[in-house]
């Protein structure tokens, strides 16, 4: 296991203050649609897609990546932009709507853009692969050596922008990794329902690139298979396909009924949580004391309350203000 | 409309799984395809209970690939089957736009009527719930501007399950929308409109009629799915101070029922058209300029349109209130129209 | 406008090919990417030269992905580039309307104005010499329906230039339309307005206003690129009958200036607006509902409104010319309708 | 060699079809048009793509063809339109725009429609995949043997169609065979700057399915790869994509400058001209006399003339009749 310490860390604190945005955010949609289940109402209105279980495959790869590295995220996206460092509390805020959201409410959870960290997400499945492949193009053509990354489903395998853009990145050499989370689902659709070969890191061959797959939601391993990419791109050495078997804890969105899946699939998941063996591996090898642990959980869960915090207490935008940013004055 | 306790109430998904079932029980060429059409019965309930019924050759579910898929709905249509394609989300035709429109719409044209290609597409359109810039266009005039496409989008469960069934007999590509808040699904927030007589046995609501769904003398609102259910609120306020609004429900896009708007306008003299589509280049423009053109004289007052102001939509709830027309605000437009 | 021989004279696709040259010069953050636009020079001529002037890093020839190099130019723009894109002809938005229209004309409304995407996007449009169904369309109200793009389409070379300068130097999104007989090629029938006076240094014409290119007091006759020179063709000979046309010059779409419309129509009292796009729905439409709301009193008759009757463009010669407006059927119109 | 004499005499006689076809086209849509070159003018309008040189993909695939199996075609439809049977003479009757052409003339050189043979074609790049993949989708549905041919340009294998039709006819097992047609260019643009992989038969695997390329525009090598893949979709075995290499010796369009291509290279590829080798060939085996042969080359000259006067006769559609056909009544 050649995950060095600090990282290790960073990874375990991570996912923890993903797991604990995407529990917490359970409950902050939840609130106001009940007892008869209206999307639109609530705090957090409109569809809500999360990520709990899918943890090890933001962090693995983010890892690696710098400030000035790009990620492109789906319509699933808290967990890769809590990995790459955007602004939680604007990131919630703009989950709650309000003025001091990224997008001063006008985007929503699908629609997160923080260009500090220079991450994005879109409600189009596959649409943010091409855009992955424009940012390397810039980075290239401005002569810096950043890397982009754009997170898929497995099911955005199945979309034609994945096609185009992995032979664009592969003809130009371009700094580009597709990291596919294979949750087994598209929605209700079992991958092998949707896509003609089992696995998708096979499909790197049509583009003369590498392309490998990682099982088990593991971060470790992923962490490595990512450093090689990561480093490739950096060098010059062109894309990356990677696939990783992840797992979906909750629903595709909160009120999925969930009819095409076993109960017992999610209870059988989850004992193999990465989360919990990452913590039990760190005790083990004594990378991390007991009261270690217990601070990074502390400080992340903080980090999420506050975040929880500012959201609630910032102001709704005026009505009004929908007329503006239309165009760039 | 007086309802009696013996007639068959339906919600707008299930007017749709029916008249789709009965076709498919009745003309073993039909059958769906679609992302979450299958055990799922589609995300906005359009295929309840076919896979169950129908099984997994005729109910299918497809990978995210609309393209393909809408494209094979075209080759399977021009081989003799007759397939209903869902596109989840209205939002996502740009992803197969080219299949919709170079294809399915102009192959009939280009083959000098040799290829037919009867095949639905139908889609779900529609906000009010924050879904947001991605998730929640109606886009109407966009299918409507490009001709070779039946364009309709019916706004009760009656219309809905007769003109379902008049698309999938049609011999052309019908586009239908359905809105996703008159689906009467138990996740959007329920209104009254979402749920209708709906008869048990076949028929067929034809495509290209408009319908004036509420009689009136003082102005005219015409609109279409929720902007007429909008229009009925307004116009029993209005009522409650004398005005009388008439409401037309357009149905259709393509064919465009005129006659039926010009009739209303020289009824009453004064027009407000209303579109949860954008604005500009939209529904409510061909609507005025077609009046502006065919009923001139007839108008005594400006022509009024209300629908969304050129802005993507917002996210936020009170953002999106405010691009949405509603009731309320048809209320003051018309008011304001008819003491002009 | 009265010429001198010491003015420069350029085709529309080299007015186009040196606004790009200029700002690429000017900004190295300017590249181009599309199908053929490296040695070949752009099918429709708009990047000629540029190739062996810049080489293939910032003259990019790309695969025949629009999806992926559309898509791409957004990640770019994201990151301070200013690229230009080329779609080859507008009838191929349907492989990439998403990019364009989900992504490129919404990121900045959904970022809160937070991420600016500099980039332009320019197609070829328009028909007339029998490219059929899927190579011939112009689209405009397509584009122009859908917040968040400005839609732009110049007449004249000296336009062109102008306009593209001011389009690459936009922070926003721009989709600007060449009409592909108003470039000038040698392939294509030679017609005079493809060739026009453009000085040589840099300058820029605002998008998003319109020009009366003809001044008048019997009608005003609205168009945009081909309809904007049969309107003129037609205005002379009305002239000749003592019928003085006002011809307006809409350039731009989005923004669309109105103003200039509405005191057109002021002062002529009658208005015929030509449009080479579909009928339905479409710029015709906007621009008549337009002025029925802000000079519905100023009308001294009713709106007209000529363009392609709701048919995909037909190949055949004649039946092309029967679907297309011209000079003669502008004439026809504008002549009834003054003497209406 | 084991093409059984009366193919190989079908796809001599069908490629010496095809090839005075494109030949007399050259003539037919140069008249009017020059000096100085108008796309518009003429009695054959508009842009023009011929396939002078491709006529081996054409017979050696469709020299296993039945009337009912389904032939999808791109811009450059005219070898597959000529093997698949399609009426010659409405179909030039439609490209000279006339009321007996196959769409009245509404549809021209680019969108013919046969539907007696099941032929179609369109001027999208890689539009005419998921066609192919609807039709044996019905095929199958309907419990027919027939098969769908889809045939594209080596640049389409590029476009996201080509992807998600693919996937899914893999995904189906549907009788489905995808010939891409490398004839070196996209237009202007040479195949190694489109095309991350030197060769597309390597997509293949992207889908598990088998992919085979045929070199050398070789019509017999094509014929028993067709074969095959002809025999594995009828029989249940799902889709094949085969690559052909093949020589375009005219430019992308009639009037294309060639400006991104040496003269020579065409004089170079004229040298292989496969014509000529399955002439000599049959020849040397003794297969056909040389009477025969301009026998068969008579009687295509002949049919190709027919057309051309067949066409030249048929009258001019009426204005009006351009608004008819929108709708089926
Ligand atoms: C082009 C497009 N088609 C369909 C959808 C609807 N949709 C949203 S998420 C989704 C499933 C995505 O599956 P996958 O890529 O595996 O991601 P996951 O949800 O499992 O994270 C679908 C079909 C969409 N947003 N965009
Ligand atoms: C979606 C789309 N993009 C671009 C074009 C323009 N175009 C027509 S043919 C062509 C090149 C096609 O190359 P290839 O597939 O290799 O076929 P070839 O012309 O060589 O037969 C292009 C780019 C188009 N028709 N459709
Ligand atoms: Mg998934
Ligand atoms: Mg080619």
């Amino acid at each position: 296991m050649a995950v060095p310490a600090d990282k290790l860390k960073w990874m375990y604190e991570t996912m923890i203050k993903i797991r604990h945005y995407e529990e917490a955010m359970v409950d902050a949609y939840g609130e106001g649609k009940y007892p008869v289940f209206n999307i639109g109402a609530g705090p957090v209105p409109g569809e809500m897609h999360l990520a709990a279980g899918q943890e090890p495959v933001a962090v693995g790869v983010c890892a690696h990546l710098r400030p000035d590295d790009t990620v492109t995220a789906p319509h699933r996206p808290h967990h890769h932009a809590i990995a790459k460092g955007v602004n939680l509390q604007r990131m919630t805020a703009e989950i709650f709507g309000k003025v001091d959201g990224l997008g001063k409410g006008k985007g929503g959870h699908m629609h997160l853009f923080d260009p500090e960290v220079k991450f994005s997400c879109g409600g189009i499945v596959a649409a943010g692969v091409p855009h992955a492949v424009g940012a390397a193009l810039a980075s290239t053509m401005q002569g810096r050596d950043s890397v982009a990354v754009a997170f898929i489903g497995e099911g955005a395998a199945n979309a034609g922008a994945f096609h185009e853009s992995l032979n664009l990145a592969a003809l130009w050499k371009l700094p580009v990794i597709v990291v596919i989370e294979d949750n087994a689902y598209g929605i209700s659709v079992p991958k092998p329902a949707s896509t003609a070969v089992p696995t998708n890191e096979v499909r790197a061959s049509a583009y003369g690139i590498p392309g490998v797959r990682v099982a088990g939601n593991d971060p470790v391993a992923l962490y490595q298979v990512a450093q090689e990419a990561v480093d490739r791109a950096r060098r010059g050495g062109g894309p990356t396909l990677i696939e990783v078997e992840t797992d979906r804890y909750l629903g595709h969105f909160q009120g999925d009924p969930e009819v095409y899946r076993d109960k017992d699939e999610v209870v059988h998941l989850r004992q193999r949580d990465a989360i919990q063996a990452v913590r039990q591996q760190m005790v083990a090898d004594g990378m991390a004391t007991e009261e270690e642990l217990q601070a990074m959980e502390q400080r992340a869960y903080q980090v999420v309350e506050e975040a929880y915090a500012f959201a609630r207490q910032s102001p709704n935008p005026a009505g009004e203000s929908a007329l503006a940013d239309v165009f760039a004055l | 409309m007086s309802v009696t306790s013996t007639q068959r109430m339906l919600t707008g998904n299930k007017a749709v799984a029916e008249a789709i079932a009965q076709e498919m029980e009745r003309d073993p060429r039909v059958f769906v395809m679609g992302e979450d059409v299958g055990r799922y019965g589609g995300i906005f309930g359009a295929t309840e209970g076919l896979f169950q019924r129908f099984g997994g050759e005729r109910v299918r579910d497809t990978p995210i690939s609309e393209t393909g898929f809408i494209g094979a709905a075209i080759g399977a249509a021009a081989e003799g089957m007759r397939p209903i394609g869902e596109l989840m989300f209205v939002d996502f035709f740009g992803v197969c736009m080219d299949q919709i429109y170079n294809q399915m719409a102009k192959i009939h044209y280009m083959s000098g009527g040799n290829v037919r290609l009867p095949m639905v597409l139908m889609t779900a359109v529609g906000g009010g719930y924050s879904d947001a810039a991605q998730h929640s266009q109606t886009l109407y005039a966009t299918f409507a501007h490009m001709p070779g496409l039946k364009v309709v989008a019916p706004a009760t469960p009656y219309d809905l399950k007769g003109m379902m069934t008049s698309a999938i007999r049609d011999d052309n590509p019908v586009l239908l929308m359905f809105h996703k808040q008159l689906q009467g699904l138990g996740w959007m927030a329920p209104i009254d409109a979402s749920v209708g007589v709906v008869p048990e046995e076949p028929y067929t609501v034809p495509l290209g009629q408009a319908k004036v769904v509420r009689e009136g003398r003082d102005l005219t609102i015409v609109g279409l799915q929720m902007s007429v259910h909008w229009a009925l609120t307004a116009a029993a306020r209005l009522a409650d101070e004398g005005i009388e609004a008439e409401v037309v429900d357009l149905r259709s896009l393509v064919p465009l029922d005129k006659q039926t708007v010009v009739n209303s306008v020289r009824k009453t003299h004064r027009l407000l058209v209303v579109d949860e589509d954008y604005l500009s280049y939209g529904m409510t423009a061909e609507i005025a300029a077609m009046v502006a053109e065919q009923a001139l004289y007839d108008l005594d007052a400006p022509i009024r349109r209300l629908a969304v102001p050129d802005v993507p939509i917002p996210y936020s709830h009170n953002l999106e209130k405010f691009v949405l027309p509603n009731p309320e605000k048809i209320y003051k437009q018309a008011k304001e129209l008819a003491e002009q």
